[in-house]
């Protein structure tokens, strides 16, 4: 198992390590250094912004502003997804809502909110939100319905505490559900709080991307880029994917 | 031969290169105009970029900037047409350092022309650090426009065409850029905007980029005297009311730059002064002027 | 206990007909019936499971059921499938699992266990929650003779002690003689209470047990 | 069961009714008409841009962009979905491109498809698809894993024919997580669209929202937005529900 | 078909022994064994769903598989579920249900039937397959002895007119009896053939036939 795990870890160095090679490869043919800028250039950008402390301030502001509006959709949508999922009603009654909101551009929320609560970081964060909640939304009726009818009646007839039947009945069943929101959603959320610092912050890796993309500078845009990408990585190689093989233990074979 | 222009489709531009084609200005300089609308600033970049359009409109310390990173690129004057801060017109504020502690609203960003020079400006006169000693809240100008009218920020700075219409609302100005610029030792005669053309274009085609520079001041000929051209125009300015309409009139004929040609020693000396009070943060790589951001005829 | 139905149907279906019988506390029946005649149907509906059919079962008490199926939770141990379901404790959950011999076997998950072990894990937890009333629905099905007869002889010995009530589909006779005190037979289409009489003395008698034998013969064919 | 739809239906329209009011009240204790425009307001721009035509060459112009990037971005990213859901090494390979493509900002995309492809329709779509992919395929990945294995077995045991297993034995159990993708995805899809017709497109409801923002007109805004909101509502109501009622009837209870 | 196993293991818990078994086509092999001693892992070895194991297993030729839980798809009706796994015909499908009991329960979906019915089609759909052998993981258990009967005669007259072998787990002699040629037992742990034996002659000796039921008591209780 550990051997397996290992051999996984080098395995996703080895990819990791082709993608920069990729990269520089399409970067030395292109020729055109402003328009793709290699890996090394980008590499000292970063390390440049990162000595003078800039990477850390715009990064941490932008990850609080993920984590913020992260936690506020993954916990209202997972509750609407799963009383959307279980009661019929609720769902006749809440799904044209939930269209229009699912189907509202970015930029109109942004903007309504903006406008409605000021120029601020509750505003950012709600308007994140808002964009993010009916996705999560989506994921997690669609889980829902798709939940077992059997072990819900083994649960009733043996009377389990609500706790212990949605800790130990209900999320295992939605974990690939709330899994894929998650992984999907911090993207997604990541995407909108680009935008919502673009339109109305003034820190963050929006901020930056934009406002050295307004200078043509394709080198610090993709530097701030990847920081970002780098954070996410590690939480997916640090995080999820030994929390995911965890919980997934009971699908493999044996102990 | 066709000359691309990027603009944005709500753009002060777009007045001035829909009179050009209207009244085919275009043709009389010897060549034709095509408009690639587009609905954001960021836009006519990526075309200008791409390759996709041979012109776009940007300020020139934007050029100077991108010149000192190795790009080819070349101012053609537009407009000196400029803003100032305003503030509410109840507003206790009658110069930059009562603003120590407030929160002022920029669009387009901490690279915006307008507040450079103020920022520089503030440093000169009053030995104010405005970044230093207020909250800037950048963002997109219609939010910077809204949020000044529902008071959430003490100050503004905008494209000037949202500040025309503010001053129709009351709003008054503290400081303008030309003020500030004038103080700063610039010619406030000095266009701030221009037409962006690589240097390519102007090396290879020459008479392409004279018939620009010919065509828009045809244009602004027209435009400054003739009350009719500016009738026709109305219906893109989007305005609510006559009030707003003259402001804007009013606002583009200010714009308009002399006839001369652009003081480069001027533009030197501020833009030194900016490196000194801003550095790289401001101006990016260069310390000095680059040569060759303005064009300069044949 | 009083079960009251007039009729139970799937969609167009009509499954139950009118069935009505007052259970004593402590009885245990055997309920027996051809395949899909509607055994697990009734026992679903006294365990609360099924609640759309037209009359009321009433007075029921605590119950404790065993799936035809198992019906764990794929994701938890052995030992956790028997806390969570009845919060009995780990311990007593362990010494549950022995007697039915998955001594050895109480952290694997339920998919590495052979369907038999998984049904004497689905017996222990019913057995765990201690309930008033049990109800089996063919929990002896798919296990060797030697294993079934040490179930068999759990489950007595569980009913003894603590005076548990039972409801028990089967189609093995002997198993109905074993651990019912009355036996109920449903037949018919719907399906309607075709035999009830008390088991008391016949588990000795296999007179009387190869009687009721022919007698079921019978039911089943019609 | 004619009887349970109707009444669907009709409380469906009774929220749609109640959204269209809380919207007028708001509108109304607003008061600031520039800010939030009431329905009739919004309707009577609606009309007038459907009467001279602008709204449907638009309209038209953005959904043929959303429906070849949602065609191009659901089959790739179920086929990766699927083949990362399979094998653990091709999910050990591809994973950390995953991560990054997923995490790469939008905007960064956009820009360089227009740049390296030019500014013309195949670039849109290709950003578009580039930015939907890593999603689809992160969610169909998980539902790939929680195929159930049994089924897998039996279908291998009878020797069912890939094409008769994937239709009849992989789908059905895919179908929540396609559904839930498929929804998220369009949104996604929509919202990005409205980036890159902001970003470098000169038709289509993104770059008349974008438009009608910078002259800060949010009727106008408004109108745009909902005009491809009523489209998705026509899709929910039309095409998606009666498809999932078929797909589901076998989880009913009785024929 | 030759077996020729070293072992099988599940993580660090060896499940089977050495096994050697040269089966000849057309032979029955009743397979028993106390619960949990690896008969359906055999069962799924044999059918190529395992293959993590030491040895060898040849010349299988085209099974069918009856599973130890019924594995039929949910989202797809009674006849779908038979004709889609096997590429029979609708009219033959419908058939077959006939006779396993299905009649008028063709186009119900697997959970709307009883676990029985549910057992019975998927026994239909391993007829359909025409298998050169079949392999039965206790295809009769929860049915009512006269069910189990039919589909017992059912299974034997498949066996006789196609010449088909196969392998099936049970835990009821009698079923093995009836339906095999050949006993072999599976016992111990980890588990190994403990009996092998020709089943000729021995359904109506009632003597053998108790004798092999005291035999197989001592090996179930090792
Ligand atoms: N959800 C359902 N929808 C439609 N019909 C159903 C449903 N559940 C059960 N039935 C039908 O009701 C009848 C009774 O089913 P039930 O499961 O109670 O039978 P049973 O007596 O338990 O049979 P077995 O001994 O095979 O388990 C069967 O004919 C079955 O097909
Ligand atoms: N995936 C697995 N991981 C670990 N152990 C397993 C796994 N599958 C089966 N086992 C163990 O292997 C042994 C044999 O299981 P198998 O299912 O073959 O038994 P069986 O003879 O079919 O029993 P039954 O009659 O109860 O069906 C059991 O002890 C079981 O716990
Ligand atoms: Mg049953
Ligand atoms: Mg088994």
């Amino acid at each position: 198992m550990s051997e397996a795990r290992q051999q996984g870890r080098l395995i996703g160095f080895a990819s990791g390590a082709l993608l920069l090679l990729a990269w520089a490869v399409a970067a030395h043919l292109h020729g055109d250094r402003t328009v793709l800028p290699s890996p090394a250039a980008v590499l000292d950008v970063l390390w440049r912004e990162a000595r003078n402390g800039n990477l850390w301030t715009h990064l941490s502001a932008t990850l609080l502003r993920v984590l913020a509006s992260f936690a506020i959709a993954m916990s209202i949508g997972t509750l609407l997804g799963l009383l959307m999922g279980r009661s019929r009603l609720a769902n006749t009654w809440l799904n044209p809502w939930l269209i229009a909101l699912l189907n509202l551009p970015a930029l109109v929320a942004i903007v309504l909110a903006y406008i409605w609560i000021g120029l601020n970081e509750v505003a950012a964060v709600v308007a994140v939100a808002v964009n993010k909640i009916p996705v999560v939304t989506v994921m997690l009726r669609e889980g829902t319905r798709a939940l077992d009818p059997r072990l819900d009646e083994m649960a009733r007839s043996f009377r389990m505490p609500t706790l212990t039947r949605l800790r130990h009945v209900v999320v295992p069943q939605l974990a690939p559900h709330v899994a894929s929101a998650s992984r999907a959603g911090i993207s997604l959320i990541w995407k909108i709080v680009l935008v919502v610092e673009f339109l109305g912050r003034s820190n963050g890796i929006g901020f930056q991307i934009h406002l050295y993309f307004e200078l043509f500078n394709v080198a610090y845009v993709l530097a701030y880029a990847i920081s970002f990408i780098v954070v996410m990585l590690t939480v997916e190689y640090a995080v999820l994917q030994p929390w995911e093989q965890r919980v997934s233990r009971w699908r493999r074979d044996a102990d | 031969e066709t000359l691309r222009f990027a603009t944005l489709k709500t753009g002060t531009v777009n007045w001035e290169l829909d009179t050009i084609k209207h009244y085919e200005l275009d043709k009389k300089a010897g060549f034709e105009m095509e408009i690639l609308e587009m609905a954001g600033n960021p836009a006519t970049r990526i075309a200008f970029q791409g390759g996709e359009a041979d012109s776009m409109v940007a300020d020139w310390l934007w050029v100077a900037r991108q010149r000192a990173e190795g790009k080819d690129y070349v101012f053609i004057p537009y407009s000196t047409a400029v803003g100032g801060l305003l503030v509410a017109p109840d507003s206790p504020v009658q110069k930059l350092s009562d603003l120590k502690g407030g929160k002022i609203g920029i669009a387009g960003g901490p690279l915006d022309k307008s507040w450079l020079i103020l920022l520089a400006y503030a440093k000169k006169t009053e030995g104010l650090d405005l970044a230093a000693e207020t909250e800037q809240v950048f963002g997109a100008p219609p939010l910077i426009f809204q949020n000044a009218l529902q008071r959430e920020i003490d100050a503004t700075i905008n494209f000037w065409h949202f500040l025309a219409k503010m001053k129709a609302k009351g709003f008054r100005e503290v400081v303008s850029v030309t003020e500030a610029s004038t103080a700063l030792g610039l010619d406030p005669e000095t266009p701030l905007l221009g037409y962006v053309v690589s240097g390519d274009l102007v090396n290879n085609k020459p008479e392409l980029a004279k018939g620009l520079a010919e065509a828009s001041r045809a244009a602004k000929t027209l435009l400054a005297t003739d009350d009719a051209a500016w009738e026709r125009l109305r219906p893109m300015m989007n305005v609510a009311d006559a009030a707003e309409f003259e402001a804007l009139k009013a606002g583009y004929r200010a714009g308009i730059p002399g006839e001369d040609s652009v003081d480069v020693e001027a533009a030197r000396s501020m833009y030194a002064l900016m490196a000194e009070l801003g550095g790289e943060e401001l101006v990016g790589a260069a310390k000095t002027l680059p040569d060759g951001v303005f064009y300069q005829g044949e | 206990m009083r079960i009251d139905i007039a009729g139970k149907s799937f969609g167009s279906v009509s499954v139950l007909g009118r069935i009505e019988l007052d259970i004593a506390s402590g009885e245990r029946i055997a309920l027996l019936g051809p395949s899909g005649i509607g055994k697990s149907t009734l026992i679903r509906m006294v365990a609360g499971l099924d609640r759309d059919f037209a009359g009321r079962i009433e007075d029921v008490g605590r119950t404790a059921i065993v799936f035809q199926e198992p019906t764990l939770l794929p994701w938890r141990s052995a030992v956790q499938n028997v806390t969570l379901a009845t919060r009995c404790s780990a311990s007593d959950a362990r010494a549950l699992l022995a007697e039915v011999g998955l001594e050895g076997r109480e952290d694997a998950f339920p998919r590495q266990l052979s369907l038999g072990q998984q049904r004497r894990l689905a017996l222990a937890r019913a057995f765990a929650a201690k309930p008033a009333i049990l109800l089996l629905d063919e929990a002896f099905a798919s296990l060797d003779p030697e294993t079934a007869d040490r179930m068999h002889a759990l489950t007595e010995q569980m009913i003894r002690t603590h005076g548990t009530g039972a409801i028990l589909a089967t189609h093995d006779l002997d198993e109905a003689l074993r651990l019912g005190s009355r036996l109920i037979v449903l037949s018919g289409r719907p399906a309607t209470v075709k035999l009830d009489l008390s088991l008391a003395g016949v588990r000795d008698d296999t007179g009387r047990r190869d009687e009721i034998a022919e007698r079921l013969k019978v039911l089943y064919q019609a």
